[in-house]
């Protein structure tokens, strides 16, 4: 990134990829609490899809790192139930798409409990899973559809872009006494950065300014923080100065973080791996304008995902999802001052 | 066998139950509770018989029909009967309903409205009991209704595969809401389907209080030796309709509710009570008016109680977090 | 309503509740179309859990109006596959709070299978479900989540809020060789209004303009279309116009009547039952301010649902979603031009 | 018995099943196809000996090993090929890749990447030939592990309860992705649990084609006489690893891979052929080069297709609607 977050930290930093990353978030929590452990699909004996949970098998044994049947509704039920008798589990659902399969024990139980039970009991489970669009990935196995768990409330959503971020926000999340729902980047994973050691959190609900500017503010999260980055190179070349908020939180969303950066640039866009109907990009147009109305310079405008469901070949992908050259010509429009077309 | 006592115990448990939604009705009929009833009158024996099996560490998980688990398992009467009213002082601020509750301190998992949530949530409360050591069961009550319900067959198998401490508890009451069970499973008894998980079906009489209490102590005790999941169908009927307003004609037989109503689980043990000479007819009486004035005097609280505010409260659906970052 | 919309039927009309004119699109289609049938947890013998269903069973024999178990994903299943096959299913769902249980089935398979197939295939399937909140509901029977399903692409979605809309929006439903979403309004069920005999079909994706005005748009849809309209009498009173616009289609959206509605009256507001956070309000916020953004004399306000589950006592439903009040005092902030606080 | 012209056209088929997936191998680790392989070697008797039992209006659904399925019921060779290739000329356009497709001229109702969400599906095609009366039967394939997958259990109660033409044709390969299924079921025979819905199952050699033929002839008729659904449990292996990458070892013993290439179903029928002098082995070798002779053919042309255009259309999620408004 052309300009990382500065970490608020003291310690040792290690360099790794995001992937090792949240390991480390899980490793580190497991060995303090006896509460903590992981299950779901090939996380044990193979180490996880993505290689996540290589490792812990070997290090906690066949007790707190579980291979499960194929059942995915059934897994964050078990979730639930054991965060109810006092466990912490972290669940991996093999990537996003699959997260429709539970969807009643994340919305309607694990997201309500705390509420309708008075505050008698809360269901501090993780779920973990992977989104990202890609080519070969195709319609049910390569969809974003973080967006859609923002309307659900009860939940709290993350999506760690940087290393540091999905180890601290991994390791929060654990800690957390509420239902997290964990978005990882397949575009992500393999990037490395510095990850401070030991205990190392952040905080859910807070965004990070990843580049200054004052032309215009960029909202991003997960993947497209790598596209929303090329393409403020690019416009820096062309005298658009662009600063960069990258969401972490869907849930809370870090309200402040987003408006106070507006407040100051006046012109935003939101991008988005997700389709734009009823997403990301809708509820932060929304949020802006409603608050923002009369120091904004123009609409906010979303760049996400065409609406159409994720597609298997490469051209068709590329059509779909937002590139370098789309937000490019979104910012250049903008700051123009002429409709978007 | 069961000394008196313990006996006569279920038996004003029973009459707790079944004078409780009756009240409920009457309040249903006048308005002053709000939602749905789902009476459990005619199912009395099977919470009482499970929960009397079970000690106080043991957890129980239950459904929309849930007021008979609630109460067997130590609900409170008094937060109870708010809730169903909707009051600040019910169990769950009056945010629940009767449908939505959960209260560790007397283990109760939670109910729910969605048929068969549950199951798989008490099965997970069985695996934390498993992976801690720590030796309570838990019994997962569910309809016959539930057990088409995907959810559910996953849950059974994950208690199968992993030796989970669980009793799934299914009272077969003939019906799910109006839909006979002939209609919708294709085999004369779902225990059956135990088998395929790799535990015990059993299929009992589920008016018979006693053997209820029975078969539950037997699965507990498998469970908390690592024997694993039982399951019990006990048969048994709603008397009345699946909701309040629901007559419960329109699908069923006038001779099959009367014909169950003459099995009632509480002139049952009443009356063996009475013939063993371990009960007068008198005492009878009096311990019922007792539970009825109890319920009386519940509810006038309740309805004397305050209702919430008329405002919301966004904080109120997340936990506090006490996590710090340094 | 104040000022129904006209008819644009020459032949008979009969005065009916809405539930009875979704009763009268199955029944009419049912008898046209042998391929049409339909199940659903107790829609035969007891016809319906609110009445919709009622004697069809008597009418169109036992196997083609058929009670299911408890299976919701399952009967969502079986509808995509009897569709395939050359049959047009309509299935209850009782109410909305299950959608999640058969989520995969509605997101994945049935909306995106005509684009995986590369057009080979098409699901015409309809799923009836009803939604509202309201005491006594609580928060497993009386959400609004409508707004959700909105970012799955492939869906239709439909919201009939009069009598004739009912029967006209259900009738092309059944009809459309897409999977349509209809969502009935607990609130409206019991309203009655007049509806065309005969065949009568209402184009999916037009929203109704129900009331005329010049100073403020309302856009809404569902129940909600009572309190606006109250509101707008209200407003009215006060010297403030309001336009009222009833989605009536949630997708494929009416952008073009919302778009026109208020580039004459220059404010926006969009009131909805569900949650605001990542919902319908959010929507169609960002989607006039996107394209009328230099024409809006203020932010496109939204009046939605809080961010809690529905609960189940009275004040606190009453607090959680919108009321005339709320409206009304929203249209003022809004055309007296200050920032909504 | 079957004729050996019945017996050389399976023999056949087989072959080209497991040239494709070779093919396709190749193919992935040039980066000439999208997305991942899921090798059908290794089960081809299955896939073939149920698809020739069938009637060419039979319908068939399958899952994300599905290639051999589709090759098996009548998929035509090159549009497959495109289709994995990403080509505009593939089954679905490039748009859903080998996972992704469906075309009922020849009977396929589709794929998916959904374990287990093709079996409602299959399901649902069956109750539509019960309401028309047409007599047609439909395949629903599955995996062991799409057993503990809820939607799986909900659709066949369906299929008990409504005697549904289905036939469900569980290829028990041992392993979902890397779990064993003795770690995700507690049972040794998945077949056990149809027991439970009202229906038969069987567990029989999944690599034995005529076995496989033989059962599935039964059962359609079966299922077209309104004898409702029958399961089968079809014991075989896959080859390879479970996706192309995975050199399918991490979680298999070598000496269990090899015991079961052993069993290859190829071999099986070849050398029976050969032994009943039904087919020389020159014949097999020219009937096998025709076959990879044939791919090579079809790969070169989907090679040198078209891809689509970089742009997206709105309009491809909606089938055009035909409905006019009066
Ligand atoms: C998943 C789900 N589907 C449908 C309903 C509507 N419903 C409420 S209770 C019920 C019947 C339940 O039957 P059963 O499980 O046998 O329990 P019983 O009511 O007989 O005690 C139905 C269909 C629901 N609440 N949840
Ligand atoms: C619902 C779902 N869960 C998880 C996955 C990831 N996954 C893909 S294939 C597979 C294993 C499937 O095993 P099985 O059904 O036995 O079929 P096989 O691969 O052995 O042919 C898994 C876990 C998925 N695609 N869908
Ligand atoms: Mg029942
Ligand atoms: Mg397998």
């Amino acid at each position: 990134m052309a300009k990382a977050e500065k970490l608020q930290v003291q310690g040792e930093m290690k360099e790794m990829r995001l992937q090792e990353a949240l390991r480390e978030a899980l490793r580190y929590e497991m060995a303090r609490d006896k509460r903590v452990f992981v299950f779901g699909e090939d996380v044990a004996l193979f180490g996880g899809a993505y290689g996540v949970t290589r490792g812990l098998l070997q290090e906690f044994g066949d007790s707190r790192v579980r291979d499960t049947p194929i059942s995915e509704a059934g897994m964050v039920g078990l979730a639930v139930g054991a965060a109810i008798n006092g466990m912490r589990p972290v669940v991996e659902i093999q990537f996003c798409d699959l997260l429709p399969l539970c969807m009643d024990q994340l919305v309607t139980h694990a997201a309500r409990y705390h509420y309708m039970t008075g505050g008698r009991i809360s269901v501090p489970i993780v779920i973990r899973n992977k989104f990202g669009t890609r080519p070969g990935g195709g319609p049910s196995h390569s969809s974003c559809n973080h967006g859609a768990f923002v309307h659900f409330p009860g939940l709290k959503i993350i999506i760690p872009t940087t290393p540091a971020d999905g180890k601290g926000l991994l390791l929060s999340a654990i800690r957390d006494p509420n239902p997290v729902l964990c978005f990882e980047s397949h575009h992500l994973y393999g990037v490395k950065g510095p990850v401070p050691e030991g205990d190392y959190t952040v905080p859910i609900g807070v965004a990070a300014v990843r580049r200054e500017g004052k032309d215009l503010t960029i909202v991003t999260c997960g993947g497209m923080i790598l596209k929303a980055d090329e393409a403020a190179v690019e416009l820096k070349s062309k005298g658009i100065d662009v600063e960069i908020v990258d969401l972490r939180s869907l849930a809370p969303l870090d309200k402040e973080t987003i408006l106070k950066s507006v407040a100051k640039t006046k012109r935003a866009m939101v991008v988005d791996e997700g389709p734009m109907v009823g997403g990301v990009t809708s509820e932060i147009a929304a949020v802006i304008q409603e608050n923002l109305f009369s120091d904004l310079k123009g609409p906010v405008v979303r760049v996400g995902a065409q609406h159409i469901p994720p597609p298997h070949s490469p051209p068709l992908v590329e059509a779909m999802i937002p590139d370098v050259d789309r937000i490019v010509r979104a910012a250049l429009r903008l700051v123009e001052g002429k409709k978007p077309s | 066998m069961l000394s008196t006592a313990k006996r006569e115990e279920m038996l004003r448990m029973m009459i707790k139950l079944r004078a409780f939604e009756e009240k409920l009705e009457e309040l249903y009929q006048k308005r002053a509770m709000y939602g749905s009833t789902h009476s459990y009158r005619g199912q009395e024996a099977v919470a009482v018989g499970v929960c009397s099996a079970l000690e106080p560490r043991d957890l129980v998980a239950s459904y929309h029909r849930g007021t008979g688990h609630l109460i067997a398992k130590g609900a409170d009467l008094y937060r109870l009967m708010c809730e169903c009213m909707g009051r600040l002082e019910g169990y769950s601020k009056g945010r629940g309903g009767k449908m939505h509750m959960g209260d560790m301190s007397f283990g109760f998992l939670g109910n729910t409205g969605t048929v068969g949530a549950t199951v798989p949530i008490a099965t997970g409360a069985a695996l934390a009991a498993q992976l801690r050591g720590s030796k309570e069961v838990v019994v997962s009550f569910l309809g016959d209704g539930a057990m088409n319900q995907g959810v559910v067959h996953e849950a059974m198998n994950f208690a199968g595969i992993w030796k989970l401490p669980v009793i799934y508890v299914c009272e077969n009451n003939l019906y799910a809401m109006t839909v006979s069970v002939e209609k919708s499973i294709a085999i004369k008894h779902v225990a059956e389907r135990a088998k395929g998980y790799g535990f015990e079906g059993k299929v009992i009489d589920g008016n018979d209080v006693e053997l209820v209490y029975a078969e539950t102590l037997e699965a507990a005790e498998k469970g908390r030796a690592g024997g694993g999941a039982t399951f019990l169908e006990c048969l048994t009927y709603r008397w009345d309709g699946h909701f309040g307003g629901d007559p419960g004609t329109g699908y069923r037989r006038k001779e099959e509710i009367e014909e169950w109503k003459r099995r009632c689980p509480i002139k049952r043990l009443k009356e063996k009570l009475i013939a063993e000479k371990n009960l007068g007819a008198g005492e009878f009486d009096m311990m019922s008016a007792a539970v009825y004035s109890e319920l009386d005097e519940v509810t006038k609280r309740a309805l004397a109680s305050p209702m919430p505010a008329r405002e919301f409260d966004l904080d109120s659906i997340y936990a506090r977090s006490e996590v710090g970052h340094g």
